[in-house]
């Protein structure tokens, strides 16, 4: 199934404190824990790479300001 | 990476009137999510050069070294007498003090009530989770009936420990507040509501009509042993039911329109 | 130097304070300093300055706080419960290091006590009654010219040395009344910048604060020998007294403020009995005299002190003397006032023991 | 009769000085400390000085002399109903002292008031502080006051000239308000001093003697 990818997200990895409230919030489902720590020994938060539908849910509940949001100036289509 | 931000257009990222510092909150602790809605305020209206901020004692005492704009950090609650001080020596300057329960509704609490009632010409920020944070775990005047603290190890029981206090059903009796609402940041959809309703509490402040204040529902995953997600959670099923979400004092709105502002 | 007026202590010291180019004034009524800040709600707003009733001295002290570090020039009065109430603030403003005068008329205690003249806050106010190691210059006059001069210096040591001063005045000399002479009102254009650290707006420049807060022990014990040096330097620079009929003085009588005064009269007495008595009477109460009241000390046996206390200044009085002299003791508690022929007794039997 | 003005107008030492005079020629005199607004400085101090003469003194009793709360003894309505007695009253300052006279008004139906200025104080060293304040004051009182009384001095350091310097004032204040002036007040050193009002010659029984 094809779904639009609307924008994406950077996360300041070291900056993250790995709570986890973006995952929660995110309605697409595109943000997950690492797999790796960062040098803190959290698990950050890391995009999925696509998927992002730019509603900045994720930015509005990052407590810790790690999130940046960017929008496609022309919506691209995921594979 | 830079290849895709050329195509992109940038929708949200760290506000400048952040010093960039990082937070010393626990993790998911709401402090942060609203101390974001404040320095992008504070950018949005071009207010960096002017404001002055008075941090609390709490786990917030820091506030004033994550925010680039001049500040202080006042004794324990009397961050409206010295915010008074600074707004009736300087008027030009926008004031805003940044509080937490312990603070605003126990130890300050006649600050806050006098500072609110003279309508001083300064914007509040209200954090209630509940909970003394920095010290522990405590007993907070907001702490919920039956809800287990440190000091209330039996659950908050009024016969013992008294009721929750209710500041924004206060601030509704006093004539000089122009600005009251409780708000919360639970859920992504909160989020841009507790904007606005800071942005009018701003308002309140720079179109002189009174003092302002916002009060934030907030989680302390740490104190409540709940981890943030759950702790969001708990804090919709349980604190909203004591403190009613909602204004309750606005005679900003309607200067707002005389004066054409949005 | 204008016409001289009647005024009474409280306008005195009122009215010098807005020469002195204080702008901002908090205060909450206490007697026996109300009519202070009755004249200053009166006449702040004709010099188009600030003057708030505040709801207590604890909002008080920390609305000084809030006007201190915005730049301007601030004061407030009390009596002695209501200083005790504001220990907390002072000891912020110090380690923030925020000018500032606080005028405390001195009233009968502990408790509530009463509301009659004494000098029982001498511990409170020299020695410090809030927590951690600050000191405050601390002027007690005994008369109201005088009273007028000190308050306008106050202002001045409190810029210089970005510290809280205090002017000590008892009940008395707050409502006694005397003719007084003012100086001109000082061009606020004039007074020494505090751009280098006032909260003044983070514009053109790196956003600051004025804190006594530094959670780590190193960089607090640094903001501490700041402190500390700013002590030593008032200690060098600051000391103020009076000598009275000391040259050929064989006793010494230490008294400050109103009892200064009294002890005056007390002095001219024991010298028609021909007793060569003099007064030392230290002005500034910190930085304390030591030196030269030592020096006095080397020629007589009796260095008798007198308040309106059960000994407070003593104890720095012995601290001066070192022992060279006997140390005895007179005061009168609770708002009495002692009078001069009471004093001359008590000396002279100190003098036949 | 009552004497009233701003603090430190010198009502408390001419309410004695008045109430010696009154007594010395053989009056009847009692004299009312309304003073619940200065702590010290009362007439209540020279308590003992003044029942020598034989003048009643009415005070709060025992130890509430010591207070600073509105205390108005019940004697008062006594002193001023009874036409035998000369009664003086010692009247608090400004504004706050004065709003006894409002409460005590029906009362003092013969009872003459006078308003004491020194024009070396603050607040009523010019004609139209004068006339503010009188109007302030009257309006607290919500009684006419009857005379003006010229008390211009320095203290110890009075002269003629101060005194002189004042009488002008009053005088001007005295033709707007329309209100005569009783007398002007003179400290005994300077008693052969030269007037334009009827000289009311006081010593100054409050002053420190020290």
């Amino acid at each position: 199934m094809a779904r639009k990818t609307l924008g994406f997200i950077e996360i300041d990895q070291e900056r993250c404190k790995g709570c986890g409230l973006c995952i929660n919030a995110c309605p697409a489902n595109v943000i997950r824990f690492s797999e790796e720590f960062n040098s803190k020994g959290y698990h950050p938060a890391e995009y999925i790479g696509e998927g992002c539908i730019a509603c900045q849910f994720c930015y509005y509940t990052c407590p810790d300001v790690c999130i940046t949001v960017y929008r496609y100036k022309t919506p691209a289509l995921s594979k | 990476m830079s290849e895709q931000v050329k195509d992109a257009i940038l929708l949200a990222s760290m506000p400048k009137s952040l010093s960039g510092k990082e937070f010393t909150y626990c993790p998911g602790c709401h402090h942060g999510i609203v101390h974001r809605l404040i320095a992008e305020l504070i950018d949005e209206f071009g207010l960096k050069e002017k404001t002055l901020l008075v941090a609390p004692v709490g786990c917030s005492v820091f506030a004033y070294e994550f925010f680039d704009v001049d500040g202080t950090v006042a004794a324990h609650g009397r961050a409206l007498a010295v915010a008074t001080g600074m707004k009736r020596a300087r008027p030009d300057m926008f004031v805003l003090t940044y509080q937490g329960d312990g603070d605003l509704a126990a130890i300050g609490t006649a600050e806050t009530i006098h500072a609110a009632n003279r309508g001083e010409r300064i914007t509040t920020v209200f954090i209630n989770n509940a909970v003394y944070g920095m010290t522990g775990g405590q007993m907070a005047p907001t702490t919920l009936l039956g809800m287990k603290t440190t000091t209330s190890p039996y659950g908050r029981d009024p016969k013992r420990e008294g009721y929750p206090i209710h500041i924004m059903e206060i601030m509704k009796a006093l004539p000089g507040v122009a600005y009251a609402e409780r708000v919360k940041v639970s859920k992504p959809q909160d989020v841009p509501k507790a904007k606005m309703a800071i942005k009018k509490a701003f308002y309140a402040q720079l179109l002189d009509v009174g003092f302002g204040i916002v009060e934030v529902l907030s989680t302390c995953p740490t104190n409540w042993g709940m981890d943030p997600v759950e702790a969001g959670k708990w804090l919709d099923e349980n604190m909203v039911k004591e403190f009613p979400l909602g204004v309750y004092v606005d005679k900003v709105t309607e200067v707002m329109k005389e004066k054409g502002v949005k | 130097m204008g016409e001289k007026i009647m005024v009474k202590g409280t306008e005195a010291i009122g009215e010098a304070a807005i020469r002195a180019g204080c702008t901002v004034y908090f205060g909450y009524p206490i007697t026996p300093q109300s009519e202070l800040t009755e004249y200053m709600a009166r006449r702040m707003p004709q010099e188009g300055r600030v003057f708030l009733q505040a709801e207590s001295e604890v909002s008080t002290v920390n609305m000084m706080y809030g006007a201190s570090s915005v730049g301007v020039r601030v004061m407030t009065s009390t009596s002695s419960p209501g200083f005790s109430l504001m220990q907390e603030g002072i000891s912020y403003m110090a380690n923030a290091r925020l000018p500032a005068v606080f005028v405390d008329v001195v009233r009968g205690g502990p408790g509530l006590g009463d509301i009659q003249p004494s000098q029982g806050d001498y511990f409170q106010v020299v020695k410090g009654g809030g927590h951690g190691d600050y000191r405050l210059p601390v002027y007690s006059p005994s008369s109201l010219q005088e009273a007028v001069k000190l308050t306008i210096h106050a202002f001045d040591v409190a810029d210089k040395y970005r510290t809280p001063v205090v002017i000590f005045a008892d009940g008395m000399l707050g409502q006694m009344m005397e003719p007084v002479e003012f100086p001109d009102p000082v061009d606020l254009s004039t007074l020494p910048s505090k751009d280098d650290w006032a909260l003044t707006g983070a514009r053109g420049r790196k956003a600051r604060y004025v804190t006594s807060f530094n959670i780590d022990p190193y960089e607090l014990e640094k903001m501490n020998l700041v402190l500390q040096e700013t002590y030593r330097k008032v200690e060098a620079e600051e000391k103020k007294w009076e000598e009275f009929m000391t040259e050929d003085a064989e006793v010494i009588i230490v008294a400050h403020g109103t009892v200064g005064r009294i002890v005056k009269s007390t002095v001219k007495m024991a010298r028609e009995k021909g007793i060569k008595a003099g007064l030392f009477r230290p002005v500034s109460l910190y930085p304390f005299p030591y030196e030269r009241l030592s020096e006095l000390a080397e020629k007589v046996d009796i260095v008798m002190t007198v308040e309106m206390s059960a000994g407070q200044m003593l104890e720095d009085v012995k601290l001066a003397v070192l022992g060279k002299a006997r140390t005895p003791f007179y005061g009168r508690l609770a708002g009495v006032i002692p009078t001069p022929a009471e004093i001359l007794e008590a000396l002279m039997k100190e003098i036949r023991r | 009769m009552a004497f009233v003005g701003m603090f430190g107008s010198g009502k408390t030492e001419i309410a004695m000085n008045m109430a010696l005079k009154l007594a010395k020629e053989g009056e009847n005199v009692a004299l009312a400390d309304l003073d619940y607004v200065s702590p010290y400085f009362r007439s209540r101090d020279k308590r003992g000085f003044l029942e020598e003469f034989g003048i009643k003194v009415v005070v709060p009793p025992g130890k509430y002399v010591w207070a600073d709360t509105p205390m108005i003894p019940p004697e008062v309505f006594g002193i001023l109903s009874n036409k035998d007695i000369k009664a003086v009253l010692d009247v608090g300052g400004e504004e706050d002292g004065i709003a006894v006279l409002g409460y005590l008004r029906t009362f003092m139906k013969n009872t003459t008031i006078y308003f004491v200025i020194n024009t070396r104080r603050p607040f009523t060293n010019t004609v139209e502080g004068i006339v503010t304040f009188y109007e302030k004051l009257r309006n607290r009182a919500r009684v006419d006051f009857d005379f003006l009384v010229s008390n211009t001095n320095l203290g110890p350091d009075t002269t003629e000239e101060v005194i002189k310097e004042g009488e002008e004032i009053v005088k001007k204040a005295s033709k707007i308000l329309e209100i005569p002036v009783a007398f002007t007040v003179v400290p005994s050193f300077l008693k052969d001093c030269d007037c334009e009002f009827d000289k009311f010659i006081i010593e100054r029984y409050m002053e420190l003697q020290w």
